[in-house]
């Protein structure tokens, strides 16, 4: 069985699919990675939760500025044209449906489009929720990037979340090594399969019925 | 590269269908778009309802669009002023339908549409007439109104400079209501004084950032509304 | 009788009571004479709810910005600290309860602290309410200066308020041409007497039972 | 002339009471007011409720509050980070309480107190074990649930520049909570990297307007929480 997409592969496919002149708000890992697949002639302007949008690339060390952070409190860059703005704000730009596409690693998607992407629900951790509900809630259209399976091979995407749901019927699309797959009132569809990947493999690696492309 | 520009005030008011509810910025004639108001009375639209703080003065600009019969309804919270004469008389032949919002509500309403924010509770107007009709409730032993957000498909504003991706900054009292209206409106429309390059207004002292703008137009000498009512002028 | 304070006399009585960096918001009429009878060694910072701390005293003529109005559509001036806002923030320190004093004019007062100040309620009269029942639900200390009669004799201070209130039991002080009046649990309490009248005179021009200084 | 300046960071702290509820502001690193959260170490007051988007990083700031046991209660978003170890290990202990709130819910909530709005609905946590316990209700066909303000005595703030006014800018990201949180506490509390004159920022470029600030303290070469955690550093 092929692999399909790489990671970088999985980023380009997304990227082909946001809009020039979105806004756009990129989750932590693969998501972040969009921004070095942006097809020609297009421009995005990346949003971070602790405020600012036209987010750019990291600094040279020597150009750090140590108050200059994205959500994942990395050291980051402003492109001109950029602002700043308080939490309030910033918030109000997600939840008030504002920011046009967010890009979403994930634990578990579901049929119907929830998402668990926060916490396992373990006994013991620490709930740790973030901009997460405020994101799923808030933005236009969530797309997610993940592998189609766990390391140990356990689906992602499956019939029910059985991790805690970050939000209810929220994904529209997941883009993962193994194809391009749209949540619809079906269930999931596949919209495109990956180089040298069949629909059976997909469908194997699911853990809920999904149908063909149209 | 994203450029919001629109090459005149009347490209950028040309869809604004009849019906629809428009925010206009500005307090009394203090960051009133002139320019933009007299370009939508020049497109000609009807039935709209328009939202600002007050109703106009003189017969330009807001009270010219009213005197020319193209709103169907005011949402504001001080509808009359010693200059206003256009509304006050077609409110009392009945010919246009007001809702008055105290000020401070009228903002939290605008705020919290653009906010997503679909209702919240304030005390003001508990104990008086306006409060009529409103759910109330208390909280922490005082009593609150819930207040619905407050939404438009068009906004009119004036900056006094923006950037092609939408970032603006106002001058001094102008600001008012404007950054509010930028954030509830399906699209929003900005006629600037001083259109810059990207770079040109520090990151640090963006007063509305471009993601809450969608045109934008240059205007380089705008009237302002107590000059053209000072010269007794009227439009069109 | 005499006719007690002038109107200069009320602001600058008025003035005694706000203390040093108090944040003031002045209504349209007497309570915008305030402003000249600031106590020696006292700053007030004023506050218009159109956008602006810092207000200063209006420009000359040739030195007007026509953007730079206060709430009653006046041309004013920033004083260096000065800062402009929106009309969420400026009425987030009115309704959070940051402005410490509101100085009002007034059409009735009732013996509980009822104001009634924006509208007559006649028939064909157009409401217009501005800001004003932001204001008396909002800040701290909720100050009226008034003539203690109408122009035709008719008292201002009430038992029960015939206009429309702007607000329920919010005002704390009065300062008439006759009297300070507080409001108190038991109603309306004579603070202090202008020069030459006395508390039979504040009475018999007071439509409620008003109870003698301390 | 008003002049809200303090000599020390520990005379700015020094009456602050046992039990406290204290907003801290910065996300991460990024605006974490180091010397008064030293200096709060130092004056000892503990049964503190804190409230920050974090727990601290490394064994300085908010984490060495939090380490030297003063804190009861944290309020926060997301109480994990790769280099939070003090919290995690106390939590584990159930020698330390946990409110987990979404970081939009949060910030809207700290808005409200400052703002006079003692609750607001939000569309944030629906769905979600969050809601457990949270009414619930339906605007315009979609479920919201209803969330109250969230005030506190004392805001430890850290800014870029103020005034005697207590007019303040912030250094980019490091404005985050910190507007909101300077609304919503009784007594705010700031050290600032620059001190300057009134009239020294442009009244257009002020980000918290000093009715907001109550005592201000320069710190002219803060710490950066980052760079000490670099340096291996704990407190005191």
């Amino acid at each position: 069985m092929s692999t399909g997409w790489t990671r970088e592969q999985m980023a380009a496919r997304a990227a082909q699919d946001i809009p020039d002149g979105s806004y756009v708000n990129l989750g932590i890992g693969i998501p972040e990675l969009v921004t070095r697949f942006v097809p020609a002639g297009r421009e995005f302007i990346y949003h971070t939760e602790n405020g600012m949008l036209g987010m750019g690339p990291p600094p040279e060390e020597a150009e750090r500025d140590l108050d200059l952070m994205n959500a994942g409190k990395k050291y980051v860059t402003a492109l001109p044209g950029a602002a700043y703005f308080h939490h309030a704000d910033s918030f109000s730009m997600i939840r008030g449906g504002h920011i046009d596409v967010c890009v979403l690693g994930t634990m578990q998607v579901a049929a119907n489009g929830d998402i668990a992407n926060w916490s396992t629900g373990a006994p013991g951790a620490i709930p740790a929720v973030g901009g997460a509900m405020d994101l799923v809630q808030g933005v236009k259209r969530i797309y997610v990037i993940t592998q189609h399976t766990t390391k140990t091979g356990e689906p992602k995407l499956v019939e029910t979340c059985s991790y805690p749901l970050t939000g209810p019927g929220v994904v529209s699309r997941i883009f993962t090594n193994l194809a391009v797959v749209d949540v619809t009132p079906d269930g999931f569809r596949v919209a495109e399969l990956a180089p040298g990947v069949t629909f059976e493999e997909v469908q194997q690696n699911t853990g809920a019925p999904v149908l063909p492309p149209n | 590269m994203i450029d919001k520009k629109y090459p005149s005030v009347a490209a950028a008011v040309a869809d604004i269908p009849d019906g629809a509810t428009v925010m206009i910025g500005g307090f009394g004639a203090s960051g009133s778009p002139v320019e933009l108001i007299h370009a939508l009375i020049d497109h000609g639209a009807t039935g709209l309802t328009v939202i600002n703080n007050n109703t106009g003065n003189g017969e330009v600009g807001l009270a010219a669009l009213i005197g020319n019969g193209q709103v169907s309804k005011m949402i504001c919270s001080f509808p009359r002023s010693s200059q206003s004469k256009v509304f006050p008389a077609l409110y009392r032949e009945g010919r246009i339908e007001l809702e008055v919002v105290p000020q401070g509500t009228l903002a939290e309403r605008i705020r919290a549409a653009g906010a997503g924010i679909p209702a919240f509770y304030t005390p003001t107007t508990v104990g008086t007439i306006l409060a009529e009709g409103k759910e109330q409730r208390d909280f922490n032993g005082r009593a609150y109104v819930l207040e619905p957000w407050l939404k438009a498909d068009i906004a009119l504003i004036k900056s006094e400079v923006a950037d092609p991706l939408g970032n603006l900054t106002f001058n001094k009292t102008a600001r008012n209501f404007c950054p509010l209206m930028c954030m509830a409106a399906t699209t929003t429309i900005v006629q600037t004084k001083k259109f810059v390059a990207r770079g040109g207004i520090d990151p640090e002292h963006v007063i509305t950032p471009g993601i809450f703008v969608n045109r934008i137009v240059e205007v380089p000498d705008p009237v302002h509304e107590d000059t053209l009512i000072a010269e007794g002028r009227s439009y069109p």
